[in-house]
């Protein structure tokens, strides 16, 4: 008995030289490769190219992102609630705040779905404004991405070109509204004021200036050796990721998928006006900025197309009260924003009050994709590929 | 030189030992460099902020003093009225000796520039590799001041700041090896006096090698990995304050003071132009604000690169280059 | 010879002492209003450190490194060699040819194998 | 968070301080270099990358463009806190951001300024009084110096702002 317990432990003692013997071996093997730990970077809120307050911990390994832990919340100020307890055009003024870079879009699909709620006809010259000031605000936004991809890749001076471009636009937004930033112009059936006398003019002079400098500036920043070197082939975004993951906008199509809301669910007067959806096909980081680029320009031809087919007449409907009471109901409807599919679904119970607004933000779900993509880049390229991303923390939190 | 044989003989007579001689007259020198690149990087600062106002639609500093010009001293006697913060957990001496470091190497390297006949301090004959290497020890302060500060982003500023000393000290030293080759002697004045022909038309390979290694050496755009904003919130100097985050900013543009006018010596034929000899230092610098000027141009127009590039465009461009020169300069003289 | 080192000296003496005037200066005119958040370090705004700093990071361009010390040595060799080129003629430059070859091919070998990718 | 952890922990004021009260004349010879001092920090106002929301457009990014240019007044952008003079809180603060903010202005180097930009920072916001996470004003964790109306204000009346904190910075004296 006794021999059997020491031939067991015997066992077991042999059992466990081996086991230290093959992990010694393994430790060997790993001592070939020095081990090194992954730093944990915090990057945001406070950073110069967090965009407003994203906080994303980085996880490096030497200069290579080995994961993202991306938190967001910082901004979150609650509008869906607070919609419920506002009335349908006291809650435009939220909008604009939401994604602040395009209000004027936001505005706008937040209206047309009160509009599809209340079934309410928008005269013809409302329309056409609102496709000219949405294509304007457009250009404004994505002349922010251009001059925050400029500064993330290490150039400066393109951001105060494009700045300037974009204060001559905010000054034709000052003549309409008076407001240069928040804008809440647009109303349920129609906008909130006619053009001042010769506003139409200033546009027209407005695109043909841009059209000729963004030729200089695209030379400047995406004629650059460095910038291309930097960008090309960064991240790279196939069609079918891109669909999984629910990009929309500029960065869905800059991986080759034809997919625009203005051309595949059509609204207001968009199927009046030619003009191509850019469509590019590497889906680098190279290729969202070329998309934004190309479709200012796409934009600059749709406010010419807009402004020589705008009607005279009213820019509200008669008869609106000043209540908006929608039929109890629910409706949905979807806009191109300039960060992509942006919709409301709003459910309204008979008062004067929505029932639930939900808003379905493009930024988000661009954002999310962050860390699919970033991690196994650069920790410099990771910055670039969040700002490609062009996401807006006002409307990522809401 | 400046340590005439009368006072010399002075010396002697008085019984004051050669040392005692020899370090009085340095230390006059050496204030009147100091208070020479004093005036130096207020200008350059100045001219910083204007160049890149001009590039960028802007009008620059107008309001403080005459156009502007008193701007830095506003910005100085602030940063010296500012709160000093050292962080709880930093390296006591680290942190405190990186800023020194940099500031003085980067000094000191301006001991042996000559900025017209016969007017420099000390003509080493072995100067050029001096000027080269001296420097070059202001990285070592990025490192201390990157591991010292206890902080992320300083740390890799600092380790970014060796890779790229790593990747363009080779190319920088060996771009000059076809001037001395040339010149027959490592002596910076000796190459200013053989340049009768501007070393720029004979060395242009040389000249492009040395011109972009220099901006990676002085961390300027594209080449500025250390302080990468977008990424690195303040690269290196993100924890540091006040003064001490000043003799940074001293550090760099005396760098940059001395990387320009190491060019103008070397390869822009020194203080040789036109007229007599006394306009010397005039002509040196015109060149030298014109090297500023394009080193500030490039600072202001182009991105920046991405530390594998660097290191790919310092290693597989440029030291090959350098190296391609030197052989073409020997066959050539050879012929 | 004497005379540099004392001039070399002076140099670093008179950059110390202006270092160590300017903050003995910005010493007495600062007001200084610690907290314990004032000294610890910033984190974009984040009060908790994740990680350590000072840990053992991946240097990748460990390599890199010897190949500056190998090539710094060479330059070094270069520069006496080319002081006095001109008297000394074709011999000289093939010799050095020869000697630049040498590590041009170890440049070579070493691009070849890789270790010049950031990986 | 606990909103009411926002004191600092006071120490003695500078040297300077002391030796104005201990040697006699000083008086005098610090008053002129605090004249010196004042007009150098009136006219190097560093400001902190910190956007929050809508007004960061506004006010920070605008700021620094070529039609308002505040560089011509000396006044430039700095990415951390221990460069920075001015802390330009714009826009909507959060309970999730408020520690946050509160933590980066305590790191930012004596003297040091904030001012409210907009209507969120100054009470809340015009339109957030029923929201469950917004802070109803940013001087309530941190001490402001200039409150700047607006939703979002333009960008002349973010430099009118500076003006006005240029004015108080006059008024303080060396020795605070």
């Amino acid at each position: 008995m006794d021999k059997l317990e020491q031939l067991k432990t015997t066992r077991a003692d042999l059992d466990d030289l081996s086991a230290e013997f093959s992990s010694n071996e393994e430790s060997e093997e790993g001592s070939k490769d020095i081990k090194t730990d992954v730093l944990t970077i915090n990057f945001g809120p406070q950073h110069p190219s967090a965009h407003g307050v994203f906080r994303g911990v980085f996880e490096v390994d030497g200069e290579i992102i080995v994961g993202i832990e991306p938190h967001i919340g910082y901004l979150h100020r609650c509008f869906e609630k607070i919609a419920e307890h506002r009335t349908y055009t006291q809650f435009i003024p939220f909008t604009d705040r939401m994604d602040y870079l395009s209000s004027m879009l936001n505005n706008w699909g937040y209206v047309i779905s009160v509009e599809k709620l209340a079934d309410v006809a928008v005269p013809e010259r409302a329309e056409y404004l609102r496709v000219i000031v949405g294509e304007l605000n457009r250009i404004a936004s994505h002349l922010v991405f251009l001059s925050t991809a400029a500064i993330e890749a290490g150039a400066l001076t393109p951001y105060f070109y494009y700045f300037d471009e974009r204060e001559r636009i905010l000054w034709l937004f000052e003549q309409l509204c008076g407001a240069r930033f928040t804008y809440n112009y647009m109303r349920v059936g129609g906008v909130r004021v006619d053009t001042p006398d010769g506003w139409l003019d200033d546009v027209l002079a407005f695109t043909e200036r841009l059209e000729k400098t963004m030729v200089d500036y695209d030379k400047l920043l995406l004629g650059n050796y460095i910038f291309k070197k930097r960008m090309k082939g960064v991240a790279p975004f196939s069609a079918e990721q891109a669909l999984d993951w629910g990009l929309t906008g500029p960065s869905l199509r800059a991986s080759g998928v034809n997919y625009d809301v203005r051309k595949a669910d059509p609204y207001s007067v968009y199927p009046r006006i030619d003009f191509d959806a850019v469509v590019l096909y590497n889906g680098d980081n190279l290729d969202r900025v070329i998309a934004r680029s190309q479709e200012i320009i796409q934009s600059i031809n749709i406010i010419k197309q807009a402004v020589a087919q705008i009607p005279d007449g009213r820019v509200y409907s008669p008869g609106m009260p000043r209540y908006v009471t929608p039929p109890p109901g629910e409706a949905y409807a979807h806009i191109e924003s300039s960060r992509g599919d942006l919709g409301f679904y709003i459910i309204s119970d008979g008062s004067p009050k929505p029932y639930r607004v939900k808003i379905q933000g493009p930024s988000f779900g661009n954002l999310q994709v962050l860390p699919a993509i970033a991690t196994g880049s650069f920790f410099s390229d990771a910055v670039l590929i969040f700002g490609t991303l062009d996401a807006v923390f006002g409307e990522v939190d809401r | 030189m400046l340590t005439s044989v009368e006072l010399v003989e002075f010396a002697a007579k008085n019984g004051i030992p050669i040392w005692a001689l020899d370090a009085s007259i340095a230390l006059v020198l050496a204030l009147a460099v100091f208070s020479l690149c004093g005036l130096g990087v207020i200008v350059l600062v100045y001219m910083e902020r204007k160049v890149s106002a001009d590039i960028q639609l802007r009008l620059g500093p107008t309001h403080v003093g005459p156009r502007g010009s008193l701007q830095l001293i506003a910005d100085m006697i602030k940063l010296l009225s500012k709160e000093d913060v050292f962080p709880k957990h930093a390296d006591r001496w680290l942190f405190r000796l990186a800023p020194a470091l940099v500031f003085i190497a980067a000094f000191v390297g301006l001991m042996v520039i000559p900025i017209g006949p016969r007017l420099v301090v000390q003509d080493l004959s072995v100067g050029l590799l001096y000027v080269l290497a001296i420097p070059s020890i202001a990285v070592a302060g990025l490192i201390m001041a990157g591991f010292g500060s206890y902080n992320k982003y300083a740390m890799m500023g600092g380790l970014r700041a060796a890779a790229q000393m790593v990747s363009y000290e080779v190319p920088r030293a060996l771009s000059v090896i076809g001037i001395v080759m040339l010149a027959g002697s490592a002596k910076l004045s000796t190459i200013v006096d053989a340049q009768g022909f501007w070393y720029i038309f004979l060395q242009p390979i040389g000249f492009m090698v040395f011109l972009v290694s220099t901006l990676a050496e002085i961390n300027r755009v594209p080449f500025d990995m250390p302080e990468a904003e977008s990424e690195l919130v303040h690269g290196y100097s993100t924890e540091y304050s006040g003064m001490r985050y000043a003799f940074f900013l001293f550090g760099e543009y005396i760098a940059l003071i001395s990387a320009a006018a190491l060019t103008v010596v070397l390869f822009l034929g020194g203080w040789h132009g036109p007229g007599p000899e006394l306009l010397g230092p005039i002509w040196f610098a015109i060149k030298f604000f014109g090297v500023v000027f394009v080193i500030m141009w490039v600072r202001w127009t182009l991105p920046r690169f991405r530390i594998d590039q660097v290191m790919d465009l310092g290693w597989k461009v440029l030291l090959p280059l350098a190296l391609l020169n030197i052989l073409i300069t020997g066959i050539v003289m050879s012929i | 010879m004497i005379s540099e080192i004392i001039y070399f000296s002076v140099f670093v003496a008179v950059g110390l002492t202006v270092v160590v005037l300017m903050l003995g200066i910005q010493k007495l005119l600062q007001t200084k209003r610690h907290s314990d958040a004032k000294l610890s370090v910033y984190e974009c705004g984040n009060i908790d450190v994740v990680s350590d700093p000072r840990i053992q990071i991946k240097m990748r361009y460990y390599i890199f490194g010897l190949l500056l010390i190998i090539f710094d040595v060479e330059m070094i060799f270069l520069f006496p060699w080319a002081v006095v080129f001109k008297s000394l003629g074709l011999v000289a430059l093939i010799e050095m040819l020869v000697f630049i070859m040498i590590l041009l091919l170890g440049l070579l070998y070493a691009w070849r194998k890789g270790v010049l990718k950031w990986t | 968070m606990d909103l009411t952890k926002g004191q600092l922990i006071q120490q003695p004021a500078s040297k300077a301080g002391i030796l104005q009260e201990q040697a006699p004349g000083a008086g005098l010879i610090l008053g002129k270099a605090g004249d010196l001092l004042n007009w150098s920090r009136k006219n190097s106002i560093w400001w902190m990358a910190f956007g929050l929301a809508c007004c960061a457009i506004e006010s920070l990014m605008c700021l620094n463009t070529a039609r308002y240019d505040m560089d011509r007044h000396g006044g430039l952008l700095r990415n951390t806190p221990r460069l920075s003079d001015l802390m330009l809180v714009a826009g909507t603060l959060t309970h999730k951001m408020a520690d946050i903010t509160q933590h980066l202005y305590e790191q930012m180097p004596e003297p040091r300024y904030v001012m409210a930009i907009g209507g969120c920072a100054i009470n809340g916001g015009p339109f957030y009084y029923d929201s469950y996470t917004v802070v109803r004003g940013v001087d309530k964790i941190i001490p402001v110096d200039v409150y700047v109306p607006g939703c979002p204000p333009r960008p002349e009346a973010v430099m009118y702002g500076i003006e006005q904190l240029k004015e108080k910075i006059i008024a303080r004296g060396m020795i605070e």
